[in-house]
């Protein structure tokens, strides 16, 4: 049991103002912008990044690293939120499953760049007709010789007009046979017949429908064995789902989604606080000292730590639920002002209370519906698969 | 002490059957999702306005004396419900509110010389209520201010009309209403006393009960078009191999959202019969309304959305439109907090029941 | 559309006077007893009542009612709430029933007392391994010449240590068949072989098992054609539901089950002020004037006020879930003293949240779960049966 | 500005296991639902507390300058998530918790001649904490007063000791909990002042936390057992053919009770450890462990009786039993609405802190 402040040492202070500079001069934030999952690390950024081994900077410098460790990597995600600069995601997930399944070709010639963060990945899992159910996936992958040509559609690809690779779940037999005749792909977005058309979401965020259209590839970018692709994709499913964090160390224990989701609520709520501090009751005493607004204010407070509190897989259900629940109490406590956009005459920070009621519900289904994250709690407790 | 019934008709009336099935068509043609889309960001479409002022729905709720039809709330309150379902880029309510309550000043022998009355009674001129007070802001966040030329709004004690050439410029938000910012001090306003003293405070708290009455009729029909949009996906939808509408976890969403619409109905249709029948009787019935109509129409909508997984929250999908009309349409009279706070004059009006009631039982 | 107030006739306002006469000498209210629906209605009051034909006053007198009229049932009704005594509500279910499917001997003998209310019933459905799922029931019926043996054990009788028949559902067949062959019997409490065990619930409520050992009764007492019991009971589950509810009248639309509940929440709200009135903060004003009890009530009140406006069905769960949330928001409001029994020392009225929290959780159960009733919603709104 | 890391371990050390193994073991074979049933209605079972003395519990969280084994607070969450998992009726939490309160006075010289230190210390004497200072209704409700001859209270901005030479009589309440009304006033009372002034109110304030914390891990130990009667009861019991765990409206309520237990368990942890190691550091986060434990026991349990149907509201059901403990064990510090008020502290700390984020980061 520990929950004590890391003393920093010396190398770290100099890495936190190395970051830092380096931010200052490729970034400007945007405040009007706290729900970020939607965009990209800007390049300018990630390349001085990479140059550094920063991306991953756990991984020893041989790899693409920068032999550093688990404290500078919560730094960086710490900064990155500090500048509203968006986390480095997918990429992380897959490192361990091109180590344990990627032919030797990709080992050699893209692990490296998606180690050192020059090279860019996206999912393409779920498609327009099978959201959460993903073992129905339809995108075909036909052998041809040495090469697969591929062709079908997919959903939610995220990044996907800006990723030097997706990481493609395709189906290789018979539909029917549901997780038994997928194969897992790594595929070069550059590769003709390879599209992305955006699709606009609830806060303004983009995301993609990728087409793939007879997209011939090498036998190279085949990840793992044919029609074992559920057992390839599984790993970083869980991950993403955040299964399996250790309630130790000094990462949040709410998992990555939950503690991004943490941190923009975080946002919400210093932006209601500041809300209130910057209004008065109609007798002229601060909004801070009304006694509704302080129980919304500290609701809302209470949730936060709760997410910051659950563990592993139950960060994101519970912290997208908190999130919604209290863009919707705020909302209502700063009404009418509430309702307003970011920047608008009068909104100050309320803005991204109204932001927030719209990025909140993604929240709700980025990675997996609540109601499948419950479903695999279910599981896990030894409850039998609901129908 | 002595027993009191009331009856619990909720009911429509032929003449109100056919007063919905003649605005249900209407909106439905007229305003279709492609109109409502094409309206945004201002949320006012003038070509619909024009239809909504040829078929006369402007005067439906208005007294014949000074030159309206003289239906009264309940028609008002049908008519928002019908816009709700289409989130018609119309702002119906917030002008025949005003027009009522200006009627009403009419109606005591104030005169209004500050508006064209025959204009705004057809609709050419659009007039709006500021239906809070929140003056400590320096202005007001008017529903419909950004298409109105006229508002009327309480400030210290008096009914003020604020009148501009053209309207105020909008206030940007997420469900594209006119919303805008209105003050008096604003050099383009012209600002002019109606009325003071107690009998202003009971028109205007009568103006404001209506006006939260009809946005909670607008809020019943934008979460019954949700609900249906919502339940045709769940039943359309398949994953895993059926319709997810066979799971509990969808289906029982879709049942509440069902217990919400008809609630939300019923307590505003009940709180417009007695505003305008028995207007001293539960004055905190409108509050009430509105405030579940808001809550309810926020979580609804939002278990809408989400029915749809991903789907539901891309801009293409119609329920995240209704999605982000529901908090622009709800918070601009001032959300459910206000609202409380006018329901709590029930607590102390039963306080005192409850004292009598104590006193008495022992003569019992 | 009409909400106005009832002008209550001279001959109503004299039915009001003597129904409170006949409470009054017959009946002392319980202020401590707020959640009345496992008592019966004390038998010196229903027998004064039958004798009057008040029991169900709409039945014409020579059916054993007094030729009144929903206005006047809907008076009884608000007046036993008034003084705290429980309503009568099995065998009304039963009457349309036994018109309908009862032998020419039950409509001859019982039916009569049962209309004048000399007679009482309960509901022998649900079963020990069976819940919800009547169409389970394994409490067998087996036929001999002109009698029936039943032998078997049925949970939840209510009133069945006091009650003169039980409205019984017996397997007459294979248990595989469902509701196929399921047989309705209306038998005699004092039949030997019936035994009723209490069972204690939380509120201090009392609900039996009842037994059936060798229970011998003729054929006369069969409802409706053997194997067809599932259509004799569900026009009365449909009742108790409240399915078919007009919406317009003087009676509540939320259903017999919902109202009841929401008479009940009006008592905890009642008792809710009762606490605030009584109480001074710190700085020695009255707790109704605390932003935050204030609240507290009007959210109370305002849930109470949506209960009323369920239509139904609807009523039964929006009200029992509604009565527990505000039983713990409200013990919450009036803590330290809201934990406190009624007529305990610095209870007051707290007595009664104390109380409600515990009658709670059985609303939510009682009729049926509130799960079996978003079921039955769902499949009113066209959605399939659930898996 | 520089950033700020902190460390989330909440894993238990081996001798912290080793506690939590003994404890397990002996409140499960000695704390059996038989005993807590035959305990009630006053909520005690001198059998038990003599165990708990005999096993050496009382003085595990008690420094050993003032006679105890120099475990801290963190030991006690433990012990009290093991005491409510079991329903165990007796007052340790209450006990330990004063007698914390009492080592740090002494520590700071003062004397408590008015108590027999040795007897207490051993728990032959009970004492209790009156958490809240609720003294304009004249009595204070106290956890344990119905079993204590001394409470520790706050009055008038001093730290008080009442002494009776009888407990007080418990006034009765659904969890059949040891509650009773003490006030200084009653002439059974002997009253001390301990220590006034702004170390009173230091020293105070630290027990209030430390009791929050302890009577937040025994909910979390009634909702973490809760939890597991009820997935037993839902993977036994069958509706409609199939055991009730398949079906998505109970196993979802089971998968949120699951997440209500382990965030009630991390968040007492964790609030229990900065208390002991740094308590100036975020002083809401007790109340938010508290809070939080109440409401999510609240309505696990609920929802655990739920899930029974309708076995689960009889009282021979062990899950009824859970279920009245949780009111009587969490409002007697006063709910959660004085909570709140306490962790709204934070509110006016973040907000100095933003607009010092404001200032400085245009500096950046």
């Amino acid at each position: 049991m520990d929950f004590s402040q890391v003393e920093l040492t010396s190398d770290q202070l100099v890495f936190e103002k190395e970051i830092r500079e380096l931010i200052s001069q490729n970034w400007t934030p945007n405040l009007a912008h706290i729900a970020v999952d939607h965009d990209r690390m800007p390049k300018s950024v990630r390349m001085e990044m990479s140059r550094r081994g920063w991306i991953h900077p756990e991984l020893a410098v041989e790899a693409g690293g920068a032999g550093l460790g688990e404290i500078e990597l919560e730094m960086i995600t710490n900064l990155f939120d500090e500048y509203y600069i968006p986390a480095n995601v997918s990429s992380s997930l897959l490192i361990p499953t091109l180590e344990k399944f990627g032919s030797q070709w990709l080992k050699d010639n893209v692990l490296p760049g998606i180690r050192s963060g020059e090279l860019t990945t996206c999912l393409g899992y779920s498609e327009p007709d099978n959201g959460s159910d993903m073992a129905a996936a339809t995108t075909r992958a036909v052998q041809d010789g040495d090469t697969w040509v591929i062709n079908g559609q997919k959903m939610w690809t995220t990044w996907g007009n800006e990723s030097d690779y997706v990481f493609l779940l395709t189906r290789t037999g018979a539909v029917e046979e549901k997780h038994r005749t997928l194969t897992m792909f790594l595929v070069p977005m550059n590769t003709p017949g390879v599209e992305a058309t955006p699709v606009w979401i609830l806060g303004g965020g983009r995301t993609n429908v990728t087409f793939y259209t007879d997209v011939v590839i090498s036998d190279n970018y085949r990840i793992g064995p044919v029609n074992d692709g559920w057992s390839v994709m599984s790993e970083p499913l869980a991950t993403e789902h955040g299964a399996g964090v250790v309630t130790e160390g000094v990462s949040p224990v709410n998992g990555s989604m939950g503690a991004g989701f943490s941190r923009v609520f975080q946002k919400l709520v210093d932006g209601a606080i500041q809300w209130a501090a910057s209004r008065t009751m109609p007798d002229g005493r601060s909004r801070l000292e009304d006694p509704l607004v302080r129980a919304a204010l500290a609701e809302a407070m209470l949730d936060l730590e709760m997410c910051w509190n659950a563990e592993g897989e139950l960060g994101k259900p519970m912290s997208a639920e908190a999130l919604a629940k209290h863009a919707d109490k705020l909302a209502d406590m700063a009404a009418p002002e509430g309702l307003l956009d970011f920047g608008v005459d009068g909104s100050i920070a309320a803005g991204i209370i109204a932001s927030e009621r719209q990025h909140a519900p993604g929240t709700a289904v980025y990675g997996g519906t609540t109601e499948i994250y419950r479903n695999n709690l279910a599981r896990r407790l030894g409850l039998p698969r609901p129908y | 002490m002595t027993l009191v019934l009331r009856r619990n008709d909720y009911t429509l009336s032929d003449e109100q059957g056919q007063l919905v099935d003649m605005l249900r068509s209407l909106f439905t043609e007229q305003s279709t999702i492609d109109v409502v889309r094409a309206a945004e960001p201002l949320g006012f479409d003038q070509n619909l306005w024009s239809t909504v002022q040829d078929n006369g729905l402007l005067t439906i709720s208005i007294p014949e004396s000074v030159g309206g039809d003289g239906g009264g709330l309940v028609e008002l309150v049908l008519a928002g419900i019908e816009i709700g379902r289409t989130a018609a880029p119309v702002p119906l309510i917030d002008h025949v509110v005003t027009m009522r309550l200006l009627s009403a000043l009419k109606g005591t022998g104030v005169s209004i010389d500050a508006l064209d009355w025959k204009a705004a009674l057809a609709g050419d001129l659009i007039v709006s209520l500021a239906p809070i007070s929140t003056w400590e802001l320096g202005s007001q966040l008017v529903p419909s201010g950004a298409v109105a030329k006229a508002v009327v709004a309480f400030k210290d004690g008096a009914i003020i009309l604020m009148t501009r050439e053209t309207p105020a410029a909008q206030a940007q938000n997420e469900g594209c209403a006119p919303v805008a910012w209105w003050s008096p001090n604003d050099e383009d306003v012209l600002t002019t006393t109606l009325l003071e003293g107690h009998e202003a405070v009971d028109i205007w708290e009568l103006a404001h009960r209506e006006w939260r009455i009809a946005t909670a009729a607008s809020l019943v029909g934008l979460m019954a078009i949700s609900s249906e949009i919502a339940r045709g996906y769940a039943l359309d939808r398949k994953a895993f191999g059926v319709t997810i509408a066979k799971f509990q976890a969808i289906s029982h969403q879709l049942a509440d959202i069902h217990m919400d619409v008809v609630t939300a109905r019923n307590m505003t249709i009940k709180a417009a019969w007695l505003t305008e029948n028995e207007p001293d009787f539960r004055p905190e019935l409108a509050a009430m309304a509105m405030a579940h109509a808001t809550r309810a129409a926020l979580r609804s909508t939002a278990k809408a959305v989400h029915v749809h997984g991903g789907m539901g929250i891309t801009n293409e999908a119609d329920i995240s439109l209704f999605y982000r009309k529901v908090s622009s349409w709800s918070l601009v009279g001032g959300g459910i907090r206000r609202d409380l706070d006018d329901i709590s004059t029930a607590i102390d009006h039963r306080a005192q029941e409850l004292v009598v009631t104590a006193l008495t039982s022992s003569n019992r």
